[in-house]
């Protein structure tokens, strides 16, 4: 078996906040028993969320340190048998492609869960109803859950696992939206899993395929298939899957291709499967919303690069076109969409498709500039949309509501919020200095070579996305203050702890990107090689 | 082979990024502490930082001057300060580093130093403001941000700080944010600036490609020919972002990149032409060029500080000074310069002649600017980039003088704006009038002021121009140029006779929209507000509830009745406004002016300013641009001085009709100024004469038109913006009905078969057994029907199905 | 092999024939003592305890028994073991459901073995004859345990449809099983001379001609026998058309029994139909797969079914809102996709279908086990009942929605493995037709999340009705712990059953 | 001159169970339906009889064993059946047949 194990730091940064879950049940059993207080039981959940993620967030550092940026391939690999019969593995591992991705999770799922205490002063606005006070254990669990799925979608090199990991995710975040969501929050939870559900049965079939038509190796004497996507990908490069047989008219890289496309597009979300996005985060708390947009967004252009690129290449080729239009229509669309929006979160919601639309452009010009464009932009993005709903979070947690034009001259008042705000919302629009900048502009820079008329298109966005945004800060925060929030308090602890870490880090990156280009460049170029 | 003194080398000067540094330092110490410093320490603490890190960055840029620019060689004249590598993707590599040539030298002098003077008279200017801190973050960082624009050695860093004094501008624009048409006005110049960076940013885009490949005019596929290779001059040829390589690779003739260029074509345009205009479209954007100059005017809105500063001194030349950056490029298409001009002469006359009939002190500045910028493109334009730059920097001068005049005269007007209720000032505010008038002097171009110098060599350059794409253009701007220049010396000259000679006819109130920029009346009416909401009489009552809501500077609108009573409690209250709101002393003049009576001289932080500024803007000219006409042939010491930063100047070819014919045109140059002024003197003097109003009378719908800006912003309303917003809803009505309404109704239909199946189900299933059970009892024969329905119909089913299946498979075979 | 000699494989039909005796002699025993439903519980267990001893015991093989009606191979001992454990929980969970009276529950017991013994020999049933009585057997007894409750409306609705359903069904096989007979002359599937022999030698094709006249008319006959008796098999695992009954049946008749019903015999039938198709229609190569020996495209009706039956099911269980109902339909989706594994008549599909059985044994099982407790607190099986289940007895709620995941086919959980394997099984068949039935399935198993995730968001995102807490008896937690655990385990770690599943089909013997 | 032969059995037989099917789908009493399912059953019957008669190897009884074997079976389905109704007739009577639709959503 190639890819011996060096390490078990994957697996540990995977499985620690299921273990943290685990711990979970316990201390269910001791209130159940009466040996705890409700109130006690709560605490002690909310500390071992809170210590679990933030145990991850330091090995997520670990593994920034030690990860090599010059060695391209997989590192960080841990390698085991688990279904022999149809030789699925347990094998994980990171290069430069899912390293930031890792990091990111491990970063926003912190982050939301420091968002997810009510412990700071300054919190008397939350009531029973309020997410961070009723149903606190399962909340927790179903956290740490999610995170070990989202980590490990990122980790997994092994198909069947990815595809595991892929649903695993599903299941939390049902529950998150649908409990402790806002008001349509059942319709919005079911839409959510609906539509990927649709999209990965989907998926499932291809894999099957991929299986099936893929390469062979002899394990224990035993002529078998392989789940192993580095094989899959050498494989693919080689053109092992062009023999396989038609299936109807129709060749199968292509139809496996659209169906991993369709899987994966319901998740970035792209036009026209994005509708369940706005929902689900208008619907969804806070923290939920920003691991949303934080993290399970990413997971459809990862799940692009680590399947449609690298193992059907000759079908991305066949495609590219497509990826292309629809790429242009999601910024430039959603931006329009933004331009209409009333309500604040369902304005950020479709700012997010607008940005994930950057990354389809980019990778589909197959140039070196725009696909570290495009994973750049995941990590951009990854830090600012969470910091565009934990801004909304703030206000609809003192205002109740969201209607940007239900407010007005706030800035007078809450002018630390209205500073932060800003910031967030100037970073959206790509503001040279904040990170948002240097993913467009790598973006199109690289996208202008093969894409000329759609770059140029989509390079209008962002007249439309200085227009949405300014005028949304017009509407809340200036002119004159609306005497409804003569009192409204400023953010409080607990909002800075989360607000002004992702600032720093955004005008941080905004300076010095180069700190992930080092670490993506690598992997991209070869993903790129065979399509260039 | 002798080196080439074309290619520029760099001297590393390690420190160059203190200049920006310091700027940003104080914006930052403000930003994070100014509210507590000024709380704790009063604003003294707060300007004491803003303008000690200006005079700093000011020091640092004097020694830079004399330590490595004065006297030394041209070709060491090119200071860099690489800093790190901010990213790297492929071929692209975007540093973070400073460059100064000479050009960026003067105007980082030109920055630095117009800042500063500036800082100091906001000082004074803006003492009464509660928001003082912030006032001054602002303008730090802007001046950082311009600092970047102008010290960045590439494309990148440009960028960088080109959006970011946007940000800034609309930061001050909108300062005074509770008026909600001024922060419209900043949303305004942030837009329609974006649409000038996009194009920015595509030129950058289509000219760094084009730097390692061409564009296959059948296909208008890109094919990528070469990657970056260093030659024996030492010259990179390849993608690049940095000026210095570029224009290096550029204008050595051994790399050939110059006429690679000249050749390439991109959708069929010349690819030179189609590059340099997508960026003249970012400067038309900073630089209030036709069709975008929409923004400066509204921009008046900021303090009157911040329109001296950003929208005349510095930031809206941004644009020329990008194009005399590029000159080497520019130079290569005599399409684009002729754009570039055409352009600029256009806008010239056109806001020249919207300048003639505004009344508001402001927007005549405003547009003189926007003209006088055209007067600078002209420059760039025809290819006399010195003198472009000359003008650039002489106006930014008289046009900084200008506007901070007219900001004590407002002031002195307790923030009247209207020219028609000024007046007579001369005697209230002599020094703000002497200053006024030797800037309207230089503006107007009369000898020895600085402006006759510039104005009359870009017209010079103008209609002895060649490289222009047909050999009439030139002569045509110099007339048009020339008819502008008229009316600047005419509307100056009117503004200054509306504003300084005859009567005082103002000081009676002011209009709601005026008071919103006043901090008096701000403070003042969250009294007059506390007032009407709180206990309706009684000082005492307003003062308790003046210091609970002192930040609601704008409660009072809705309440406040009549503008007279809103003056009255303005002079009650201002003392308990600044009192009770900020209960500390307003270092330069708490409560000097009270308002409602005379006009009065503005404190010495800001006359001292304008002195200064003054004595520059009649000096500068001579000093730096002694015409070579009067020399004998030695080149003025700026065009001398900038050689270095503008190799393209010596390719660029002008006719040589010898000095008389120079003289005459710097007569008639001459000519036109006076003529101009005497116009004005004529019509506005005291306010006698009564033409102006006969003329209104007489052409009342081409004044109205002329008056209302032509109308140009109502058209870009109902098309750009009401077009998108339409668009925008559209778009979410697809969304929401189509896009999800399938999806809503493929679930619907899911259900409907659904039901369909399962009624089947029940009625047979249920109907059989209830009918047979019925039957088995009572034969009622009102359920026979049913029954034997049913029974029949699920048999059948289960048979029909089998006989299906046996036909299926038959067929299959 | 002799009857003697056979009776040595015979052990566990032996054992609960006797059992059946047993336990109807224990209840007249019993019949005064107060403990009686303990007593004949244990009883239960102990004759079960009996039969699987005598399954452990009886040696591994490959042999016809009874000069061929039965054959004993690991295919049978896999469907007895399958059998043995749904009848396990069903014994479990009788005596807590307060739906069989203490007073008939040796009767109940009694039957319950009666029907064991049916499936035991309609998993080795190799002969026309006993593949009839066996489906007889297990037809029979199932009619009188559904109208257990003589005065229950309900029920004798449900018992009376059960019987003319099952009636005409088994009809209609028997007849189709008379035209086979005419044409092979034989009711032995196996074994040479048998008909699966027959149609694998071209040569013996003459035998058509003294039947019918020619080939062409007795092509037609095959087919229509095929086509009846296949009815009598979709009866029994409920596919469309032959699905009707099973809803109201399902709904009428005891819980507990249902449950058993919704597993047992859906087992039983697959068990049937598997030997069928594979013994007459099929040949086993060397290595262990399978290839068609006449062009009678059986699998491509089979598939057609499937599709039919999934699509239906799970459409119509959506607008269900009693959860016995709900169940009943989802049970006849699941037929639909067992019918994907046969359909795609290799090796692998079959091997997928006994692993999805085993899955399907337990999550379902479960999910019944959860509806008797709601229904013993509330007295109802309305999906409202469900309310705010999450908080009144998360464990149970907890439970179910791993059950209902599971059927769901959702990782980690055992359903998936199953449902990844027949799809696997289909897609590796190849050609548009079995990638399309696949594209169905999965498409399918989107929608049925659509009304398992109805019944999760009643208990967990909907308020309670009423306050009152729920207890659920030790007996019931504890089966559902023992269901769940497993439920997850297989799910993530699936490499036993798949031994299980390859011991017990294709390995080195023949049907 | 034409002798009767397996044509003719297998025509009956048929024609049994066409009349069987008939039966149970268009008659209104359950003890009728029952009758039909007999009917059915008997069909095969025929078939297998004449099938042994004319098809199988001489002197091998299959035929007639199965046949004997669905008498008895037919008895016994018979007998539930009849318990079944009987059962029906015993709860509903005592009640308004209007009111007996119990088995729906």
């Amino acid at each position: 078996m190639d890819h011996p194990t060096t390490s078990t730091l994957l697996t540990w940064m995977t499985f620690l906040p299921l273990a943290g879950a685990a711990l979970i049940l316990p201390v269910l059993a001791l209130r159940a028993g009466g040996a705890l207080s409700k109130a006690a039981g709560d605490q002690i959940c909310r500390l071992i969320a809170l210590v679990a993620s933030g145990a991850v967030l330091v090995l997520g550092w670990y593994l920034w340190r030690a990860f090599d940026p010059q060695n391209p391939a997989l590192q960080f690999v841990q390698h085991g048998r688990w279904i022999t019969a149809y030789n699925i593995e347990y094998f994980v591992g990171v290069d430069g492609i899912s390293i930031t991705l890792v990091m990111l999770t491990a970063l926003i799922s912190f982050i939301a869960t420091i968002a997810s205490m009510p412990w700071w002063p300054g919190n008397a606005h939350l009531d029973g109803h309020h997410f961070t006070q009723h149903g606190v254990p399962g909340y927790m669990a179903m956290l740490l859950i999610l995170q070990t799925g989202m980590t490990g979608v990122f980790v997994s090199m092994d198909l069947f696992l990815f595809y595991v990991f892929w649903e695993v995710m599903l299941l939390p975040m049902y529950f998150l939206i649908g409990i402790w969501g806002g008001a349509r929050k059942e319709y919005a939870a079911i839409k959510f899993f609906l539509y990927t559900l649709a999209g990965s049965v989907l998926m499932l079939l291809a894999i099957i395929g991929l299986y099936f038509y893929g390469p062979q190796e002899v394990v224990d004497g035993r002529l078998t298939h392989t789940f192993n996507m580095l094989k899959m990908a050498q494989w693919g490069r080689a053109g092992g899957y062009l023999a396989a047989p038609l299936i109807g008219s129709f060749h199968f890289i292509n139809l496996a291709w659209i169906a991993f496309f369709i899987g994966f597009a319901v998740k970035i979300p792209m036009f026209p499967f994005h509708t369940w996005l706005p929902d689900a985060h208008v619907e969804a708390p806070t923290p939920i919303s920003v691991i949303l947009a934080g993290v399970l967004l990413k997971m459809g252009i990862y799940g692009i690069l680590r399947i449609n690129f690298a193992i059907l290449p000759q079908a991305t080729k066949w495609a590219a076109p497509a990826m292309a239009v629809f790429g242009t229509i999601n910024i430039v669309y959603a931006a329009f969409v933004c331009l209409a929006q009333k309500d604040l979160k369902r304005m950020i919601a479709y700012s997010s498709v607008s940005h994930m639309g950057f990354c389809l452009l980019g990778m589909s010009a197959f140039t070196q500039q725009g696909i570290d464009g495009a994973v750049l932009n995941l990590w951009t993005h990854g830090l600012i949309s969470p910091m565009l709903f934990l801004i909304v979070g703030v206000i609809y947690d003192r205002a109740h509501h969201r209607n940007i034009e239900g407010f007005g001259g706030l800035a007078q008042q809450v002018p630390e919020y209205a500073g932060l705000l800003g910031l967030a919302f100037f970073a959206s629009l790509g503001l040279p200095g904040l990170c948002g900048f240097v993913s467009e502009f790598t973006v199109f820079l690289g996208s202008l070579v093969t894409w000329q008329t759609l770059t140029i298109i989509s390079a209008l966005s962002v007249i439309i996305t200085a227009a949405y945004y300014l005028w949304a800060i017009q509407r809340m925060m200036l002119g004159k203050l609306n005497p409804t929030y003569a009192t409204l308090p400023d953010v409080n602890w607990r909002e800075r702890l989360t607000l002004y870490p992702l600032g720093a880090l955004i005008i941080v990156f905004g300076f010095y990107p180069q700190a992930i280009f080092t670490l993506i460049e690598g992997s991209l170029r070869n993903l790129i090689l065979p399509l260039q | 082979m002798e080196p080439n003194e074309n290619i520029a080398r760099a001297v590393e000067v390690s420190w160059l990024w203190l200049i920006p540094f310091f700027p940003l330092l104080g914006s930052a110490i403000n930003v994070a502490v100014g509210h507590r410093l000024q709380k704790l320490y009063g604003k003294r603490a707060v300007h004491f930082i803003a303008v000690g890190v200006m005079l700093a960055s000011c020091v640092v840029t004097e020694v830079v001057f004399w330590k490595h620019m004065f006297g030394a060689e041209p070709s060491q004249r090119f200071l860099e300060d690489h800093l790190w590598t901010m990213w790297q993707s492929g071929s692209l590599r975007v540093n973070l580093s400073f460059g100064i040539d000479p050009l960026g030298m003067m105007m980082t002098f030109i920055v630095t130093h117009v800042a500063t003077l500036i800082h100091v008279y906001s000082t004074g200017y803006m003492a009464d403001e509660p928001d003082y801190w912030r006032f001054f973050t602002w303008l730090n960082l802007f001046v950082f941000s311009m600092l970047l624009l102008v010290m960045g050695s590439n494309f990148l860093v440009m960028f960088f700080g080109w959006e970011g004094v946007g940000l800034c501008s609309y930061g001050l624009i909108a300062f005074w944010y509770t008026d909600v048409e001024k922060a419209k006005a900043g949303l305004k110049a942030f837009v329609v600036n974006r649409f000038g960076d996009f194009g920015f940013v595509i030129g950058l885009f289509i000219l760094f490609w084009s730097l390692s490949g061409i564009w296959n005019p059948q296909t208008n596929k890109y094919e990528h020919q070469h990657v970056a290779y260093v030659t024996a001059q030492g010259v990179t040829v390849g993608p690049t972002v940095e000026f210095r390589e570029l224009r290096n690779q550029v204008s050595d003739e051994s790399t050939g990149m110059a006429e690679r260029l000249k050749g390439m074509t991109f959708w069929g345009f010349p690819l030179l032409a189609l590059v340099c205009i997508l960026f003249f479209v970012g400067a038309t954007g900073k630089s209030a060029q036709i069709p975008l100059y929409v923004w400066l005017p509204d921009a008046m809105a900021g303090p009157t500080p911040v329109s001296a500063l950003i929208h005349a001194a510095t930031m809206v030349t941004a644009g020329v000074y990008m194009v005399a950056r590029l000159n080497f490029l520019f130079a290569l298409s005599p399409p684009a310069m002729t754009v570039v001009a055409v352009v600029g002469v256009l806008t010239a006359l056109f806001a020249a002649s919207i300048g003639f009939f505004q009344y508001d002190i402001k927007k005549v500045l405003a547009y003189s600017t926007v003209s006088q910028l055209g007067f600078m493109f002209i420059g760039v334009g025809v290819g006399a980039y010195w003198a472009g730059v000359f003008h650039l920097m002489t106006h930014a001068f008289f046009k900084a003088c200008l506007f901070l005049g007219s900001g004590s005269v407002i002031l002195a007007c307790h923030h009247e704006q209207d020219m028609r209720k000024m007046g007579g000032l001369k005697s209230y505010t002599p020094i703000t009038r002497w200053t006024y008038l030797a800037a309207c002097w230089a503006i107007a171009g009369f000898p020895w002021a600085s402006g006759f110098y510039s104005k009359d060599e870009i017209l010079w350059k103008a209609w002895t121009a060649e490289n222009l794409t047909a050999p009439w253009i030139g002569p045509a701007i110099y007339i048009v140029g020339a008819i502008a220049a008229l009316g600047t010396s005419f509307y100056m000259f009117r503004s200054y006779y509306m504003t300084f000679t005859g009567e005082y006819r103002g000081g009676h109130g002011h209009e709601d929209k005026e008071r919103l920029e006043d901090p008096h009346a701000m403070a003042a009416h969250a009294h007059a507000g506390a007032i009407t909401h709180g206990v309706p009489d009684g000082a005492p009552a307003a003062h308790a509830a003046a210091s609970t809501v002192a930040h609601q500077h704008d409660e009072s609108h809705g309440a406040m009745s009549t503008p007279a009573q809103a003056h009255d409690e303005h002079k009650v209250e201002v003392a308990a406004a600044t009192a009770a709101a900020h209960g500390h002393d307003d270092g330069a003049h708490g409560d000097a002016h009270a308002h409602g009576g005379v006009p009065h001289e503005s404190p010495n932080s800001m006359t001292y300013v304008l002195a200064l500024l003054a004595f520059a803007a009649v000096v500068a000219g001579f000093v730096f641009g002694w015409p070579a006409a009067w020399a004998g042939g030695h080149e003025p010491v700026l065009e001398h001085f900038l050689a270095p930063s503008l190799p393209a100047a010596e390719h660029v070819r002008f006719a040589e009709p010898g000095h008389a014919t120079e003289f005459l045109f710097q007569f008639f140059g001459l000519a036109i100024a006076a003529l101009g002024w005497a116009g004005a003197r004529a019509l506005y003097l005291d306010n006698k004469s009564t033409v102006p109003a006969r003329l209104k009378e007489m052409f009342p719908r081409a004044w109205s038109v002329v008056f209302n800006k032509y109308y140009v912003d109502e058209l870009y309303q109902a098309t750009v913006v009401r077009g998108s917003l339409i668009v925008a809803r559209i778009s979410y009505f697809i969304d929401q009905n189509l896009i999800d309404g399938l999806v809503n109704f493929m679930g619907f239909l899911g259900r409907a078969v659904a039901y369909l199946d399962a009624a089947i189900d029940t009625y047979i299933v249920d109907g059989a057994v209830n009918g047979l059970a019925s039957l088995t009892w009572n034969s009622g024969k009102q359920l026979r029907r049913i029954q034997t329905g049913h029974i029949q119909s699920y048999l059948f089913g289960a048979l029909g199905g089998a006989i299906v299946f046996v036909i299926i498979q038959y067929v299959i075979r | 092999m002799d009857n003697i000699t056979s009776l040595k494989l015979f052990w566990p039909e032996s054992v609960l024939t006797v059992a059946t005796l047993a336990m109807f002699i224990q209840d007249l025993l019993v019949r005064r003592s107060p403990r009686r439903e303990l007593v004949l519980t244990v009883g239960a267990l102990f004759w079960l305890g009996l039969t699987a001893a005598a399954l452990a015991i009886t040696p591994a093989g490959n042999v016809p028994l009874f000069g061929g009606l039965l054959q004993h191979d690991p295919f049978r001992i896999f469907f007895g073991w399958l059998f043995l454990g749904a009848a396990l929980l069903t014994i479990l969970i009788v005596p807590k459901s307060q739906q069989i009276s203490p007073a008939r529950l040796g009767e109940f017991f009694g039957l319950l073995f009666a029907l064991l013994l049916g499936m035991f020999l309609m998993a080795s049933a190799t002969d026309l004859l006993m593949i009839y009585l066996s489906v007889e057997t297990v037809s029979l007894v199932s009619y009188v345990l559904t109208g257990f409750h003589r005065h229950d409306r309900k029920a004798n609705e449900a018992a009376l449809k059960y019987v003319i359903y099952g009636g005409v069904a088994s009809g209609v096989m028997l007849y189709g099983m008379s035209i086979l007979y005419g044409l092979f002359a034989t009711t032995h599937l196996t074994g040479d001379g048998g008909i699966g022999a027959q149609l694998a030698d071209v040569t013996s094709r003459l035998f058509l001609a003294h039947a019918f006249g020619g080939q062409p008319a007795a092509q037609l006959a095959l087919v229509v026998a095929v086509v009846f008796v296949l009815a009598g098999v979709g009866y029994k695992i409920a596919s469309v058309p032959f699905h009707m009954w099973c809803p109201d049946v399902y709904e009428g008749a005891p819980t507990p029994f249902t449950a058993f019903l919704s597993v047992g015999p859906k087992a039983a039938g697959f068990a049937v139909a598997i030997r069928f198709f594979f013994a007459a229609f099929e040949r086993q190569v060397p290595g262990g797969g399978y290839v068609a020996v006449t062009e009678l495209p059986w699998p491509a009706i089979i598939g057609i079914i499937s599709a039919i039956t999934m699509t239906l099911g799970n459409l119509t269980a959506i607008v269900q809102t009693n959860l016995k109902r709900l169940l009943a339909y989802s049970s006849i989706a699941h037929a639909g996709y067992l019918l994907m594994g046969l359909a795609a008549a290799s090796t692998e599909g079959v091997r997928s279908i006994l692993i999805y059985l085993i899955g399907y044994v337990l999550m379902n099982v479960g999910a019944f086990l959860v509806v008797i407790a709601v229904s013993r607190h509330t007295g109802g099986e309305d999906i409202r009942d469900f309310r705010g289940l999450g908080t009144k007895a998360p464990l149970a709620a907890i439970a179910l929605t791993i059950f209902l995941f599971s059927l769901t086919g959702i990782p980690p959980f055992a359903g998936f493995a199953g449902k990844y394997l027949i799809f696997a099984a289909v897609v590796q068949r190849g050609g548009f037709w079995f990638v399309l039935l696949a594209v169905i399935g999965v498409v399918n198993s989107a929608v049925s999340l659509f009304y398992y995730a109805r019944i999760i968001k009643a208990m967990f995102l909907e308020d309670a009705l009423d306050e009152r807490a729920m207890s659920v008896p030790a007996i019931y937690t504890g089966v559902l712990v023992a269901l769940a655990v497993p439920v997850m385990v297989l799910g993530i770690y699936w490499q036993p059953m798949i031994r299980w599943a390859t011991n017990a089909f294709g390995g080195g013997f023949a049907l | 001159m034409t002798s009767i032969g397996l044509p003719h059995f297998l025509i009956v037989g048929a024609a049994l169970f066409a009349l069987g099917m008939v039966t149970v789908v268009t008659r209104r009493n359950a003890v009728g339906i029952l009758m039909g399912v007999e009917l059915i059953l008997n069909a095969a019957n025929v078939n297998f009889i004449a099938f042994n008669h004319y098809v199988a190897a001489p002197g091998s009884l299959t035929g007639q064993v199965f046949s004997i074997f669905v008498i008895v079976l037919a008895a016994a389905e018979a007998a539930i059946g009849l318990a079944i109704v009987l059962a029906i007739y015993q709860t509903f009577k005592t009640i308004d047949v209007q009111e007996t639709d119990l088995l729906k959503e």
